[in-house]
């Protein structure tokens, strides 16, 4: 009965956002209607997901997929008919295959994980905003937008193709610009949103580019279809490490992808900018579901990426050097949001580091319990954020432990989760990866992965116990600078942060209860568990033949991993409250004798200024200044070339300013920039010029079918 | 299609005519003896129509161009260029000269060497055949033996009969497009004072 | 690249031609190609006028060569297919009638926007109308 | 004199009478309205002229219902008047396409003509002309109706350029395009001679029989040095209307010159009924020349390839650093040139679709982004720079809300009515299989990509940057319907295309010979 209503699950949601947004100004609903209908609907999607996964489990698993193709349940529709195409790649080159959009779902165990993470801490998350965005002039707008997200979401996790998977890539990209632009009035909320959407377009161009590839290969878009195909190696070859092949190149297109949507290095830049929308936004979108929908992608095309070693090993390499790099930028960040934002990169570098070592069911467990315990953390951020009216930098913190209690202690489960301390989610999770990459066969040098995630482990447990200690222990330093609410320069009176209303505590209270449980969903063999997660997810996921004997293999390396990880981050945690509570001089003393690293990790390792100054100014100025010159001397008298020069240089100086936010496309895009000035120095505005060109153009085609066509 | 004997001579004469005035069209140095020019070559153009039996288009081209637009011409110019090119100066070309003067070189080097290796139109040199094999079925249409001139030939009349069977929708179009012309020209033409006595 | 150009001119004339008579012969015997090589040479002299002169008015004279080229490629196929019995309809003429109607109809609009521009700019040097570029 | 033969060509007047009932009905509509404006302009006291407007808009009204009722009446295609017209969907639906874009246009003008202070009824009535030259192009079977009604078009549209004859920037902006314009008309006259001359017909389905004819004869002329040339000369007459590199040169410097009602319709209209004889000429009339990217016969569709890839990567770079509004608009519809250049170069039933849906969509998109752009115009704001959009969000948020729609369309994101047209557009390359013309596609999806970075500039700027000047809007009630009813439409098509697609496919299904 629940299978039938599949469809409703995204459909409700996409039903609250019209209502809200239609009609949320025009009837001046109140909030408490707005809150229910968006909470409602959001509610009655999660219990049909409930359903679903009962009822699949119970009569349909381990068969994996269940599509609204082969009549899973009810409708799909053809959403864009196309025609029939020739394919240009692979052995079934030269053959026809019909190219058409549909819109369709798919239950299989991976998207029930999907859709259960996203209703479930989406649901929490939508309770927790009621409280946190009471009294906001957009309250409408926000759960319009928010719910129109989770449509988006359910789409993109959901869909049955690589074109409806797109479609909700690109819908959660547009959701997310709309809401870190929620407050526009704010500077850095428009530069952040702009930022992120830009950054996330770079890679869907390589996720388009893929999905053309796909098709050609393979003929058609259906995952079911595609992975099948996939498998065969007859059909798709697995490729030796150092090779690049099709698959690889394929993979290279998706993962181009991934990182732009899962913030990882080069594209990670926005993520922490993207802090600038409310906090509700950041957990659900920034934290929990949205930037995992790179690590979802990565798993549901894991056949083609297992076949090909190259890429594994670049995600894993890449994924390490996100975790490592973004966790010791976490470090010094004084901002709470911005730390944990971070942090987030630098979780969702672990889930690539699985991936990447091919352990995928660990990626998906670690997106599984890590969108509890940063759900939870982000909300209880929100939660301390409010209380002290919207103050978000931690130096004017401290000692809240007492002010705000439940607050306090499930940021506490949060924190233990994350540092890997038995038995909650996180520690099962990442142990997971640790272990899997440690004894990987897929790419080599696993065990140095393994020594990074360690490292990873350790820095993890020292920048989060910083925010402990900063936050809730010690003494108060919020006292003497309480500023005004929100942007008003008016100062507010003084008043003691209290205790956020219910509203937002038991939300917080929900998550730390999954928090504690998740990773029993998944406990391992080796401390007496069953796998329950991996087995689950086992019907998709590809393997190939060696590797099986690795994955049955257990012993005593296996716990003396655990202990080595746990009791490092139990060392790190225990030396990072020494010094932050009782030894502030020694503190002070590392930070001095390591200044330029803290400087550097304050600055962020001056990625972005890098980005600025090496693209934006040294290039465009340095190649301007030839351009001028052959524009003067090729295209126009030395008049008209002084003049535009002027102009020109004016131009310079504006551009440094107008161009600033979005300096990743500058990246990619001060080549094309001086292009442009180049194609505009071209059109010169006398006339005659333009009719020679229309000649020479008449004379180069003429003479190229002269010459070569006959 | 040949021409042979004396209308070989008049294509020659024609010809030379009508380039050589045409090369003094773009060389001439005020815009008067440009117009002159171009009624030159237009007459010029209009002599070889005779020589092909085109002799109510050759009509026309002397009533309608060099009666009219290069008439036309000649106002405009009286109206506008006299002054501008007495009050300053007037260099004759523009900056890009010589680039365009080569790439004209290279096109007309290039047509001739091409067009006379592949001369497509080789077919005539063996006389009057039929070139394309009509669709069958079809009967074969007249062949006219080549004449040496002198004589008015019907063409004229065939003429008027497909402007007014064929070429009738054309032909209607047209009178739309002498309309917008009108319109056009006293919507650009007109004063401001003109408009004002007019409102 | 010249000289292999005049090398195939030369070798391409008939062998009949190489006597002093055949060459008179040849001489007055005029085809479909010298009148299309004819109007190319006018649409060339058209096209540099377009490209070199500063008068504005002197290029619009060009453009009637162009066209007056394409006149007398429409007529001369006219009569071409005329002569190889192929044609039975004048289109060529009729099209040569249009494209002289059209001609007045730009010259018209085109006279016009020069004495727009002139009341303006008093100019007609057509580099010196550079306001929008880049 | 025979004077037999003259009666026996009498024209059967009964013959060519019911044909124009028949089959040229909307256009005769338009022409009768334009003329009715004209006239009416003379009885019209200025504070009436708006009157014109309307008249004009009941015109094209009149003319789109009797288009309405051959949409149900011609299922096959129909020739008239001796083969000087087609009546067939691809016709008929280029002909709604140029409605619409002359109903929008004239819904956007009458606002902009009363700031500038130049309303006047010929303004309406040359619209009215241009729509009907559009609309006889697009039937146009023959060499001869093709010619002079794009004449028609072209002339008008130079008048239109030309109009705020006060302006050194219209006169300017007329006197470049009017030049190149009919510098390159001479060149398309002088292609059409070489194919008339190689085939001795006009009518472009007997010249695609003659061709074939040659072909099969192994006859040289069939592919060789005439034809060939014949075929660039028209073609670089047709890349010039489109604005495609290297031809495009007038069309930043005429968009940013013209009145920007006026560019508003040039994008929109010209550009469709180029595309629309573009695909007659060449698919009709010169398939033999079509050619294919093996290199055995390089016919034009490689011609097409090369000027396509040109086209977008250059319009898109160069429209990056623009600051003026108008230019860099010119810049982007110079690149969509590129874009809709990929359907003829497919070839296949989804790329005609694409080509034909998205020119449908680009009416009410670019349309759309012009409206907000000629809304900017005020007593004394220019209004064209990309700084004027500052903080239009705070000033008129249902304006900044709708321009982004008509950007994110432009760009071709998936829930707005650019996205579908770009899938059948690149769905068509994908289709063929060639490696060529995939990688073809793959630079266009690169130029979508780019192409973002600058729309994303007028984003940023109704945003995120401060407010320049509050004086509100020149915005009237058509304006205001014209905008929201593009809005609706980009979404609409955006979100359920299959009616739309089904309407396009009358089109195609011609263009395939079915």
């Amino acid at each position: 009965m629940f299978l039938k209503l599949v469809w409703l699950i995204p459909a409700l949601p996409l039903l609250s956002a019209a209502i809200l947004g239609i009609f949320g100004r025009p009837l001046r609903w109140s909030e408490r209607t707005i809150s229910w209908i968006a909470c409602g609907s959001v509610f009655l999607s999660l219990v049909i997901t409930a359903g679903v996964f009962v009822q699949y489990r119970a009569a349909h698993w381990p068969e994996p997929y269940l599509t609204s193709e082969a009549g899973g349940f009810p409708h799909s529709f053809v959403w864009v008919p196309g025609g029939d195409a020739e394919l240009s790649l692979g052995p079934r080159a030269g053959q026809r295959a019909t190219f058409r959009a549909e819109w369709s779902y798919q239950v299989d165990p991976l998207s029930m994980v999907m859709m259960v993470v996203v209703t479930l801490v989406g649901f929490l998350i939508h309770v927790f905003a009621i409280g946190y965005m009471r009294g906001d002039g957009g309250f409408y707008r926000f759960f319009a937008e928010l719910n129109l997200f989770m449509f988006m979401m359910l789409t993109l996790v959901m869909g049955s193709n690589f074109l409806m998977l797109f479609v909700g890539w690109e819908g959660v990209g547009l959701c997310s610009y709309l809401l870190i632009g929620y407050w526009f009035h704010r500077a850095d909320a428009k530069a952040a949103s702009m930022k992120a959407f830009i950054v996330n377009r770079i890679g869907d161009f390589g996720f388009l580019l893929a999905m053309i590839a796909v098709f050609s290969l393979f003929g058609t878009l259906q995952f079911t279809e595609v992975m099948r195909l996939a498998a065969d190696e007859a059909y798709l070859p697995t490729e030796a490490f150092g090779m690049f092949g099709m698959a690889s190149w394929i993979a290279l297109g998706l993962f181009i992808g991934a990182t732009g949507k899962s913030a990882q290095i080069p594209l990670y830049v926005w993520l922490p900018d993207a802090m600038a929308g409310p906090t509700p936004v950041s957990a659900l979108i920034h934290a929990a579901t949205m930037v995992t929908a790179g690590v979802y992608m990565l798993t549901r095309t894991n056949v083609i990426f297992m076949k090909s070693p190259t890429m594994m090993f670049v995600v894993a390499v890449i994924g390490a050097a996100t975790l490592i790099l973004a966790a010791v930028i976490a470090f010094a960040q004084t901002d709470i949001k911005k730390v944990l934002a971070y942090s987030t990169i630098s979780q969702l570098g672990y889930m690539f580091l699985a991936c990447g070592v091919g352990a995928f069911t660990a990626g998906i467990f670690h997106l599984f319990t890590h969108a509890f315990f940063k759900a939870l953390l982000f909300l209880g951020a929100g939660s301390i954020i409010i209380a002290l009216h919207h103050k978000q930098d931690m130096r004017e913190m401290g000692g809240l432990k007492s002010y705000m209690p439940v607050t306090y202690w499930t940021f506490v489960i949060a924190w233990l989760a994350i540092c890997g301390i038995f038995p909650l989610a996180g520690f099962v999770s990442k142990d997971e990866i640790l272990w899997r990459a440690f004894t990987t066969e897929v790419i080599p040098g696993g065990r140095w992965f393994w020594f990074i995630g360690l490292v990873g482990v350790a820095l993890t447990a020292f920048y989060m116990t910083r925010l402990m200690a900063l936050t809730f222990w010690g003494s108060p330093r919020f006292v003497p600078s309480t500023q005004a609410h929100g942007l008003s320069d008016e100062p507010a009176p003084h008043e003691e942060p209290r205790e956020s209303p219910k509203v937002m505590t038991l939300p917080l209270i929900a998550l730390a209860v999954g928090t504690a449980v998740a990773g029993f969903v998944g406990w391992p063999p080796a401390l007496g568990g069953s796998h329950r997660f991996e087995r689950w997810l086992n019907p998709v996921l590809y393997r190939r033949a060696t590797n099986a004997e690795a994955m049955a293999h257990h012993g005593a390396t296996e716990y003396i991993l655990m202990v080595v990880s746990t009791l490092l981050a139990a060392m790190v945690m225990a030396a990072a409250y020494h010094l932050y509570i009782h030894r502030k001089q020694t503190l002070q003393a590392i930070v001095e004798a390591i200044r330029p690293l803290y400087i550097a990790s304050a600055r962020k390792f001056w990625v972005d200024e890098f980005y600025e100054s090496v693209f934006v100014r040294g290039l465009t100025l340095g190649f301007s200044r030839v351009f001028w010159r052959t524009d003067t001397r090729v295209v126009d008298g030395a008049v008209n070339g002084s003049a535009w020069f002027t102009r020109f240089s004016s131009r310079l100086s504006g551009w440094s300013d107008l161009f600033i936010v979005d300096m990743i496309v500058n990246a990619i895009g001060f080549g094309l920039r001086v292009f442009s000035v180049a194609f505009r120095a071209a059109q010169t505005g006398f006339t005659q010029n333009y009719a020679l060109v229309i000649t020479f153009g008449l004379l180069i085609a003429t003479a190229a079918y002269f010459i070569w066509g006959s | 299609m040949e021409l042979a004997g004396t209308e070989a001579v008049f294509f020659y004469i024609l010809a030379l005519f009508t380039l050589v005035m045409a090369i003094a069209l773009v060389t001439a140095p005020t815009a008067v003896r440009g117009a002159l020019y171009l009624m030159a070559t237009l007459i010029g153009v209009a002599g070889l129509f005779l020589l092909l039996h085109a002799e109510f288009v050759a009509g026309a081209q002397i009533l309608i161009y060099v009666g009219g637009v290069v008439v036309l011409f000649i106002f405009v110019i009286m109206l506008v260029n006299i002054r501008a090119e007495i009050n300053e100066p007037f260099r004759t070309y523009t900056r890009q000269r010589r680039l365009a003067a080569v790439v004209v070189i290279v096109m007309v080097l290039g047509v001739w060497y091409f067009g006379i290796q592949q001369d497509p139109f080789h077919l005539v040199r063996q006389g009057p055949v039929v070139a394309l094999i009509p669709p069958p079925g079809a009967p074969p249409p007249p062949v006219e033996e080549p004449t040496l001139g002198g004589r008015i030939s019907e063409d004229t009349q065939e003429v008027g009969s497909v402007l007014y069977t064929k070429a009738a929708l054309p032909f209607e179009i047209a009178s739309v497009l002498l309309l917008v012309a009108i319109v056009g020209s006293v919507v650009l033409a007109r004063t401001r004072r003109q408009e004002e006595t007019f409102d | 690249m010249v000289t292999e150009a005049m090398w195939t001119v030369l070798q391409q004339v008939p062998n009949q031609a190489r006597t002093w008579q055949g060459f008179i012969d040849a001489l007055l015997k005029k085809g479909i190609n010298d009148f299309i090589l004819l109007s190319f040479l006018l649409f060339a002299i058209g096209v540099a006028g377009v490209l070199t002169r500063r008068n504005i008015l002197i290029i619009f004279m060009s453009i009637e060569l162009i066209l007056n080229a394409a006149n007398l490629n429409f007529i001369a196929f006219t009569r071409y297919w005329q002569m190889s019995g192929r044609l039975s309809e004048h289109m060529g003429h009729v099209f040569t009638i249009f494209i002289i109607v059209v001609a007045a109809a730009e010259a018209v609009i085109g006279l016009g926007i020069v004495i727009a521009l002139y009341r303006n700019r008093q100019t007609v040097a057509i580099d010196e109308i550079d306001l929008l570029k880049w | 004199m025979n004077i037999m033969l003259l009666i026996q060509a009498k024209p059967d007047w009964q013959v060519l009478a019911q044909d124009a009932a028949r089959l040229l009905m909307p256009e005769m509509l338009v022409i009768l309205f334009a003329c009715f404006v004209l006239v009416l302009e003379f009885m019209l006291t200025p504070e009436q002229r708006r009157w014109a407007a309307y008249l004009s808009l009941a015109g094209l009204g009149a003319a789109g219902l009797s288009l309405a009722l051959m949409f149900v009446k011609f299922t096959t295609a129909e020739v008239g008047f001796y083969e000087m017209v087609v009546v067939d969907g691809f016709a008929l639906v280029f002909k709604v396409i140029f409605l619409l874009a002359a109903i929008f246009t004239i819904a956007l003008s009458i606002k902009f003509l009363d700031v500038e202070n130049e309303q006047r009824g010929e303004y309406y009535s040359l619209i009215l002309f241009a729509t009907a030259g559009m609309m006889f192009m697009a039937s146009g079977a023959d060499l001869l109706s093709i010619f002079i009604s794009f004449e028609l078009m072209a002339l008008t549209t130079y008048i239109l350029v030309a109009y705020l004859k006060r302006d050194r920037r219209s006169n300017e902006a007329a006197m470049k395009y009017f030049l190149l314009g009919i510098f390159s008309s001479g060149i398309f006259l002088y292609g059409m001679s070489l194919i008339y001359g190689l085939t001795a017909e006009t009518n472009l389905t007997k010249i695609a029989d003659t061709l074939a004819r040659l072909a099969r004869q192994q006859a040289p002329q069939a592919t060789g040095f005439v034809a060939m040339a014949g075929m660039i000369f028209i073609a670089a007459a047709m890349f010039f209307k489109i604005a495609a590199v290297p031809f495009h040169m007038w069309c930043p410097d005429a968009y940013e010159g013209a009145p920007t009602s006026v560019t508003a319709f040039m994008s929109v209209g010209p550009k469709a009924a180029a595309f629309a004889i573009f695909a007659r000429i060449f698919i009709d009339g010169l398939p033999g020349l079509r050619g294919d990217l093996t290199g055995e016969s390089f016919g034009w569709v490689g011609l097409l390839a090369i000027v396509s890839a040109l086209t977008m990567t250059w319009g898109n770079i160069a429209a990056l650093t623009q600051n003026s509004a108008k230019r860099l608009m010119a810049y982007s519809s110079i690149s969509h040139a590129g874009y809709l250049l990929l359907g003829l170069i497919a070839g296949n039933e989804t790329g005609y679709i694409g080509l034909v849906i998205y020119l449908f969509v680009y009416v009410f998109m670019n349309l759309g982004a012009w409206g907000v752009i000629v809304a900017q115009r005020r007593a004394s704001i220019l209004g064209e720079r990309v700084d004027d959009f500052n903080g239009l969000i705070h000033r008129s948020p249902g304006m900044a809300v709708m321009m982004t729609i008509f950007l994110l369309s432009l760009t071709g994101i998936p829930p707005t009515a650019g996205f579908v047209g770009k899938y059948f557009l690149f769905a068509g390359l994908i289709e063929t299989g060639n490696a060529w013309l995939i990688a073809l596609c793959v630079l266009a999806v690169i130029n979508t990509a780019i192409s973002l970075y600058y729309y994303a500039r007028f984003i940023k700027a109704m945003f995120m940057s401060d407010v320049k000047e509050e004086e509100p809007l020149a915005l009237s009630t058509s304006l205001r319907a014209t905008l929201v009813t593009a809005t609706v439409m980009v979404l609409l098509v955006g979100v359920y295309p299959r009616p739309f697609i089904a309407f396009t496919e009358n089109a195609t299904r011609h263009l395939l010979g079915l």
